[in-house]
């Protein structure tokens, strides 16, 4: 059995769901519409969807759309409401420099094709984004606030309530979006409408169907394109809805609600015994992001120094364990991973840094497997190494 | 597109020859690639002209490992000049191929044995000591970054 | 049992299909990358799905994309094409006056912000579209030719291979996007790659997954936008590709090749039953769009005289029978349907037009339970309306 560690980036879908979406597959595989049974059966599994994942972001149900991707909801997020305003002003948007490639590459496109003036915050050495910053880039031409609630790379859990609280004491209209993503599943509270005008996030990571992220938008918020085509279904996600897959996000979320503060738990025992065990056996080992309770409880990442990540990610790989890492070697643009950059300004951190990313099915076996053999691959790669010191070469 | 090392290279990267330091080289060099910010060291025993041992030292990933082990392999009991001919085409093709965005790591072994050699050359009075210039490193590096248009 | 005739608007998904795509999503549930035996056996996977799909279409594989709905994709490719035009001209873009929505809509909305002119071209009442007018309209800042091969409305099959030839030869330049959703599994050659530049086809129609559309774009032709975000797998589709519904999307492409020529022909006799024998069962019916090779095997589309096409299709649905209509009634918009209006002109076909569409694993069966019905229900509504000859009032 290969001990897998990288959920953050795919994750099995959940044999119950499956088995949830197949009758809407194989039988039920009708249209939403108003007035036939079968128009008005799948509208009403589509309502349902709506209803459960407006319960859990604590807002209303017909705020609540869904689209095929993850990618497609954070553009009509934060392209569709940079649309609606007026030509000939530049809006400024601010966003921190820790996003996932998916917020990132998005606004740092959009900033240069002159769309909009964009703000990094800096983060500090947990990854948590500068308040003061905040406040200070917020500006009369800011229109959006986004950012993701938990980091991806090194698990950083921002104080998002507090972060809405000083935006809008200072202005109360620019908009704030929330990516929720790898926050789903891994805090017990996530009824953020009130905090936020829009959120997004995926269902894929608490092993719901893959085609579908959950796309929130305050009533009133106005959101346009990018994407136009057919509006029979939805204003804001054009085409026909997938169905199944609507079916099957209402399900993964309950089964994720159910025994969450357990699951939380469980994951929080996996993280600590990966980082300290690890830190235990391999010396010189670097934590990246916080420790503790401002770090997501299914977020581990790890720096061995002097050692490249891919390296080590490929000797897992051949021991059948998978994580990802924020070398440069392993990224298709050779680029070190930014998010660690960014809070240490350490090239040789972010080459070297190893993230384990797991579920609440994740088991103790999977981190004895990684355990038992990550002392003896640094070793041999400190060994090769000639950034590493004497001690190592013996 | 689906990318995969061969089996060669797996082999190489997890029994890398001629791995290590030499102590008391009669050259040595250490070079980074600025492609991906990976690290070389190269050692070399040089008697007659001939290269008797060659060790190396890698911080990089799997195919910079890999072409080490194998450019070593290459160099090791060839003479300076023969030494000094070594492609890294030559060296991708002993491993069996490279995926090719992995071509600059198989560039900067290379690049480490030249440079190896040159510190040998250097000290033997053969070769003028160089002045640094960016440029200089510039131009040394270019072909590390585009290795198709490189220099060989 | 439903006898459902509404298959382009949505359709099962092959069980064989789920069965290919179960072991994907709960074990091999690993996202494309390089060099580690998970990122590769997922990297692979899709690449089968691309070359299947390349086969399919006379294209490379690397020139196969896969979009998580059918709207991205046409969005993609026709946003994305136009986006790389110099600002400051409003190219031209020419579509015919009877697409789906999904390209009407967007064509539209882009028209009405500013961003293209476009013509609509006149179609005749077999809803081909005119070639003359589309060799005049052709101009020098023409961009973009769309259009779907098939019309989902009245199933006329446009001569794609001539349309493409005309466009050459008056300008090569001019980039060519067909629109194959409804092509798929109906027509026997759609190797149009050497006719095209850009396809999409929703692999749903064929009982494939329902979020994955096949986007071929030519090597060279520019795309950009308007979905941003991390290129890591994809420089058109950005986010982590769907392995299981790419994967899915391969095998329904197999089944559907399996046998196609007897599938068109099963569906040929279906759709022949169905026009026939309705127009001799109750009279005073139009056959809207064309007869014979000129129609797609799997549409069927009726106008009852006098009667409205909501109540036909209640009625039927209160039978078991699911049709769609043109009927403005149900229309979220309250618009008839544009295709007949741009064919005939004449309101009242638009508004009780049936459609009906179907796929090959319809039955004799479905044919006979809606033919023992539909005099009963059109003699019933033609007996309550104000528009009927006193002939249908006894
Ligand atoms: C050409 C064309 N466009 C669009 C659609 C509907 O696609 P969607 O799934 O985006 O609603 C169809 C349906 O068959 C079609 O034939
Ligand atoms: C905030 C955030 N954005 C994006 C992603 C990746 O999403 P995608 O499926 O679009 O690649 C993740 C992954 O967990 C995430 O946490
Ligand atoms: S050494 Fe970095 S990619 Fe090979
Ligand atoms: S008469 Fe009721 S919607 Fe047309």
């Amino acid at each position: 059995m290969r001990a897998y560690f990288d959920h953050c980036r795919s994750t099995y879908v959940d044999k119950s769901v499956i088995d949830e979406m197949i009758p809407w597959w194989t039988e039920k595989y009708w249209a939403p519409s108003s007035f036939t049974y079968t128009g008005t059966t799948a509208a009403e599994a589509i309502e349902n969807s709506q209803m459960a994942y407006a319960k859990f972001f604590g807002g209303k149900p017909d705020e609540v759309h869904f689209a095929p991707s993850h990618a497609v909801a954070n553009n009509i997020a934060i392209q569709g409401v940079l649309n609606n305003v007026e030509s000939g002003t530049v809006p400024h948007v601010i966003t921190t420099s820790i996003e996932h490639g998916t917020t990132m590459d998005l606004v740092k496109q959009l900033e240069k094709l002159g769309k909009i003036k964009v703000t990094y915050l800096p983060v500090d050495s947990n990854g948590l984004v500068d308040l003061d910053a905040l406040s200070e880039s917020l500006g009369k031409d800011t229109v959006l606030v986004t950012m993701a609630a938990v980091n991806y790379m090194v698990g950083t859990i921002q104080p998002v309530k507090d972060i809405s609280k000083i935006i809008r004491d200072v202005n109360p209209e620019v908009l704030i979006h929330y990516d929720l993503t790898w926050a789903l599943g891994r805090l017990a509270d996530l009824a953020l409408a009130p905090y936020a005008d829009i959120i997004t996030a995926s269902i894929e990571r608490i092993h719901g169907p893959k085609g579908v992220t959950a796309l929130w938008v305050k009533k009133g918020v106005p959101v346009k394109g990018p994407i136009y085509g057919s509006q029979a279904y939805s204003r804001i996600v054009p085409g026909t809805p997938d169905v199944p897959s609507i079916v099957g996000a209402a399900k993964a979320l309950e089964l994720m609600q159910d025994g969450l503060e357990q699951k939380i738990e469980h994951m929080k025992h996996i993280r600590n015994r990966l980082i300290n065990e690890t830190m235990e056996l391999v010396p010189e080992t670097l934590l990246n992001g916080p420790e503790g309770d401002l770090r997501s409880p299914s977020n581990v990442c790890l720096t061995f120094r002097y050692v490249e990540g891919e390296s080590v990610e490929m000797y897992l790989d051949m021991e059948d364990i998978t994580v990802d890492t924020g070398s440069a070697c392993a990224n298709p643009f050779l680029e070190a991973n930014h998010v660690i950059l960014a809070m240490y300004g350490d090239y040789e951190r972010a080459h070297g840094a190893i993230r384990m990313t797991f579920t609440w099915t994740t088991t103790d076996e999977e981190v004895d497997k990684f355990l038992e053999v990550i002392p003896g691959i640094v070793a041999k790669l400190r060994k090769i190494s000639p950034l590493a010191p004497k001690v190592y070469k013996e | 597109m689906s990318i995969k090392y061969n089996p060669k290279v797996i082999e190489h990267f997890k029994n890398p020859h001629n791995q290590g330091v030499i102590e008391n080289p009669d050259a040595e060099a250490l070079v980074g690639s600025p492609a991906c910010g990976d690290q070389i060291a190269i050692y070399l025993k040089i008697n007659n002209d001939v290269i008797e041992d060659i060790k190396f030292e890698s911080y990089g990933c799997a195919s910079n490992i890999a072409t080490a082990s194998i450019v070593t392999d290459l160099a090791k009991g060839k003479t300076l000049e023969e030494a000094l001919s070594i492609k890294w085409t030559e060296a991708v093709q002993e491993l069996g191929g490279l995926p090719p965005v992995k071509y600059h790591c198989s560039v900067l072994a290379v690049d480490g044995l030249r440079a190896a050699i040159k510190d040998y050359l250097r000290k033997t009075g053969r070769l003028p000591e160089e002045e640094l210039s960016s440029d200089l490193v510039r131009e040394e590096l270019y072909h590390v970054i585009y290795p198709p248009q490189g220099l060989d």
